[in-house]
């Protein structure tokens, strides 16, 4: 009885386990996710007016988009989040989609608030 | 019962329900007070009752807290008290620091920080008795079996003591006096105290479910990680008003939202292991006050709590009745409840009985928490009228107080409704019925 | 195996999260120690007299009745802007006189209404009494209460 | 189970239960506890901020042109390495090789160090500037969000020796599933506060 639980308890572990990525997927996640950022820093820098430019949707979305992707990328290869996490994973990926569609809403008010600086 | 110095907890359940009539008492005396002030104005001011109301409230959830630690430990540990006769004198030198302390109130002897009204001798009485406990309790637990029951129980114990430290600490300086006051209270009811209660309902649902032992600490564990994780910054949320930074208002709405959780995850803990442990335990009284206390907890510390915490709807329901319902179905559906779950299934062992006027004890259970309910609901009501009138409109206090006197009336019709409820509770759990009077075969406690 | 779940460590996780959260909160209040101190209260003002007032205020458990900054009882009014509501910004020296006089007429004795008691405190006592409700009248509370009548 | 057996195995450590769904994510079920109360801490943070800047977004825009996004940017990418370490550490112990392993984490948290110190690089410059934790909506907000996370960071390189003192498979996963969650809710927090306007 009790030899059997452990077996399965052991698969469990396995099965989350097995999902981290291996040596060269993870060389590969760093590169996108380090391209990425240095892109989006680029992109934010490149304008440093001396007076704030608010941003289009599509700059905001773009911005907090890379940061989401970069987030479910370390979820899934880094942390391991694989399909045998079952709906701990639905879970994250739904945090992740409130975080971008909230802050994106923000934005929209924003602009919407101030149609002068939405150029 | 297996170990006979489980017995020492009899002397505290005894304590603590006399107590708890006190408080009931002094509790519907200050809620008459409410609708007819002229009543006790010359003999009994209103804000002596209030203390003894409060403080006989603390004192005795304190008092059944030892009981229950007492009874439970040797059972955890598989061991008797380290010293049965430390436990007595500790209770005699507890129940007599109590006493004086109330004697004292009447005749207007009383330090002036709320709650924390107990002159300086009575003080370090209660540090005393603290040690007492904790030695003979810590002793009990280094020489037996470890259990993450026993575990938790004993460190919430002893940061109860600690925090209790700062009860000694008063700066003239009233912002920063009002900062470590709530290291007391806050840390106190919704910290360490959600520490016992977790221990408590643990220890409660191994016996009489039959779950295993091991899915019962799991979840101790979770529970007992969620409460601190969330609730020790969630003291931000007693920071707003008081001349701390602004800072803390971010901080209280964020945390003490999620202080929601620890709750919500006790209920489910509960229901779940009843269901799962689907096993007939016979003492049906102790299972209901056990779940009831989960429900009402999450209630009252909850959802009434949430309901104030966040700082834009705080700055409007401060200090208004708002508070005084959510504060009272907090304490009880926590810890009162709590307390007597544990005394509910305790007493028939320590007293060789079957479980017994179980009926009785039912009717008192539904009868008190309805009264609780109905008693939440009207002071919410008030609170909100008051909100509106006061903090809104910019109403003079005296005249919102006279607009909501309907509610104070209801207030003290349920008020009675719990001092009949806890009558039957009382009377159930400590005179024996005259048919089972008979020592009875006791069943076995699960596990 | 060395795999398994272990409570042990369910337990140490529990202590040093516990401990991470503790940590954070005592630093946080050590930075609101110092701001209540230098900032949001002025311990220039806090006179022998206002913490003379604070002990009178906690003999006569004045908490037990009303409420000071929203925190105490609420069987009688917010006394955190008493002073305020007595018009001592204006006129100090006649709010002083308002209140003195009317914890000097208590209790009203008037059918139906909430009565306070007469606490017997000398004139010297009232005064040390409306300097620490004066003084607490005067702490950045955020802008709580919303209006005048607390 | 009886109390008599429970005694004998070495009641502790010894068990079978299940933690409830927990034990499917990698790492020590209790620190999942702590790893979700956090994701829900900072993500309502990050939501006030969007709130907040509502309320305000020119004030926000004016603040937020202080802050050194250049700083912010290499901090990501410290941190991005940092957890690209931390999983070489957990192929490491998987393949049974404890010393690699160690390095491994001593490097990842070596990351964690090297983000600490630009962040007081930026927090030295602001409070110098003579901005602090009550300056405006968007510094409270700022310190408090970005305070609050290098303090994982600390709790993480913490976290992360005493792995490395004691580096079974299991506690690797562990100290490297917080670290990841550090790591997670910095790319999210570095956009929304350093980024968008």
């Amino acid at each position: 009885m009790k030899k059997s639980l452990e077996i399965t308890d052991v698969a469990a572990i396995d099965m989350a386990g097995s999902c981290i990525a291996s040596v060269r997927t993870a060389c590969v996640v760093w590169g996108i996710a380090s391209i990425t950022t240095l892109i989006a820093v680029i992109l934010a820098l490149g304008d440093n007016a001396v007076e704030p430019i608010t941003l289009n949707m599509f700059a905001t979305g773009f911005i907090v988009a890379v940061g989401c992707i970069k987030a479910a990328l370390i979820l899934r290869y880094y942390l391991g989040l694989g399909p045998a996490a079952g709906s701990w994973r639905a879970m994250f990926i739904a945090f992740l989609i409130v975080i971008f569609l909230g802050v994106l809403a923000a934005q929209g008010v924003v602009i919407l608030m101030t149609p002068q600086a939405a150029s | 019962m297996k170990y006979q110095s489980q017995k020492v907890a009899l002397y505290y359940i005894y304590g603590a329900l006399a107590l708890f009539a006190a408080q009931i008492l002094f509790g519907v005396v200050a809620g008459t007070v409410y609708v007819l002030p002229n009543l006790f104005s010359e003999i009994l001011p209103f804000n002596v009752i209030r203390m003894i109301h409060t403080n006989a409230l603390i004192v005795w959830l304190l008092m059944g807290y030892f009981g229950a630690a007492y009874y439970l430990l040797p059972e955890e540990c598989e061991t008797e008290i380290h010293s049965p006769k430390l436990a007595i004198i500790q209770f005699w030198l507890f129940l007599i620091a109590a006493g004086a302390a109330v004697v004292g109130y009447i005749f207007g002897i009383h330090e002036g920080r709320e709650f924390l009204e107990q002159p300086l001798p009575i003080k370090v009485g209660i540090v005393v008795v603290a040690l007492m406990f904790l030695y003979n309790t810590t002793m009990t637990l280094l020489k037996g079996r470890k259990t993450a029951v026993s575990n938790v129980l004993m460190v919430a114990l002893w940061f109860v003591a600690l925090l209790f430290l700062f009860a000694f600490y008063n700066p003239s300086n009233l912002a920063v006096d009002k900062m470590y006051w709530w290291y007391v209270v806050h840390l106190w009811v919704e910290g360490v105290w959600e520490l016992i209660m977790a221990s408590i309902l643990a220890f409660l649902m191994i016996k009489m479910t039959g779950v295993d032992r091991e899915v019962v600490e799991k979840w101790l564990y979770v529970m007992v990680s969620l409460t601190l994780f969330t609730g020790i910054l969630g003291t931000g949320h007693h920071y707003y008003w008081i001349g701390t930074p602004g800072y803390w208002q971010w901080i209280g709405n964020v945390f003490s939202t999620l202080e929601v959780v620890p709750f919500f995850a006790m209920v489910v803990f509960c229901f779940y292991m009843v269901w799962k442990g689907g096993r007939d335990h016979p003492n049906k009284s102790a299972l209901l006050w056990s779940l009831g206390c989960s429900v009402m907890a999450f209630f009252g510390a909850g959802v009434w709590g949430f309901m104030h915490t966040l700082s834009s709807i705080n700055y409007y329901t401060h200090g208004t009745q708002v508070t005084a319902a959510h504060g009272h179905l907090a304490f009880y559906g926590a810890y009162v409840m709590l307390n007597l779950a544990i005394f509910t299934y305790a007493l028939p062992y320590l007293r060789g009985r079957e479980p017994y006027n179980q009926q009785l004890n039912m009717w008192g259970f539904w009868i008190t928490t309805s009264g609780m309910a109905f008693m939440t609901f009207t002071l919410t009501f008030a609170g909100v009228v008051q909100t509106h009138l006061q903090r809104v409109l910019g109403m003079n206090y005296m005249d919102v107080q006279d607009q909501v006197a309907l509610f104070y009336w209801m207030r003290l019709g349920s008020g009675i409704a719990v001092l009949i409820g806890v009558t039957f509770i009382i009377w159930a759990l400590v005179v024996p019925p005259r048919a089972a009077s008979v020592r009875a075969k006791i069943s076995q406690p699960a596990e | 195996m060395s795999e398994r779940l272990t409570k042990s460590a369910a337990r140490n996780i529990f202590y040093g999260g516990t401990i991470f959260f503790l940590v954070i909160f005592l630093g946080l209040t050590l930075h609101s120690h110092n701001y209540i101190v230098n900032e949001s209260t002025n311990e220039d003002t806090l006179t022998e007299s206002v913490v003379a007032g604070k002990h009178i205020w906690e003999r006569n458990s004045c908490i037990n009745c009303h409420t000071l900054l929203g925190e105490g009882a609420y069987f009688a009014p917010e006394l955190g802007n008493v002073w305020v509501r007595y018009g001592g910004k204006d006129d100090p020296e006649g709010a002083r006189d308002m209140l003195k006089a009317w914890m000097q007429a208590q209790p009203s004795g008037i059918e139906g209404r909430r009565q306070m008691p007469q606490f017997n405190l000398t004139d010297r006592e009232l005064d040390e009494l409306v300097d620490f409700l004066k003084w607490t009248s005067e702490i950045d509370t955020q802008n709580w209460p919303p209006n005048e009548a607390g | 189970m009886t109390a008599q057996t429970q005694l004998s195995s070495g009641a502790e450590d010894n068990d079978t239960a299940s933690w409830g769904g927990l034990e499917l994510l990698p790492g020590h079920p209790i620190m999942w506890v702590l790893i979700l109360s956090e994701l829900v801490v900072f993500g309502a943070f990050l939501l006030t901020f969007s709130g907040a800047r509502v309320v305000d977004p020119q004030g926000f825009a004016q603040d937020q042109m202080q802050l050194d996004r250049l700083a912010g940017g290499i901090n990501t990418l410290v941190l991005l390495t940092s957890g690209l370490f931390a999983v070489f550490a957990i192929q490491a112990v998987n393949t049974g090789n404890i010393c690699r392993s160690r390095l491994w984490l001593v490097l990842a948290s070596l990351g964690g160090a090297i983000f600490l110190i630009i962040k007081m690089i930026e927090y030295r410059a602001k409070f110098d500037a003579g901005i602090g934790l009550e300056s405006s909506t968007f510094f409270t907000l700022y310190f408090l969000i970005t305070g609050f996370h290098a303090l994982h960071v600390v709790l993480g390189i913490g976290i992360l020796m005493v792995v490395a003192i004691w580096p079974s498979r299991i506690n690797v996963e562990t100290g490297a599933a917080f670290w990841h969650m550090v790591d997670m809710v910095w790319v999210l927090v570095f956009p929304v506060i350093y980024l968008v306007r």
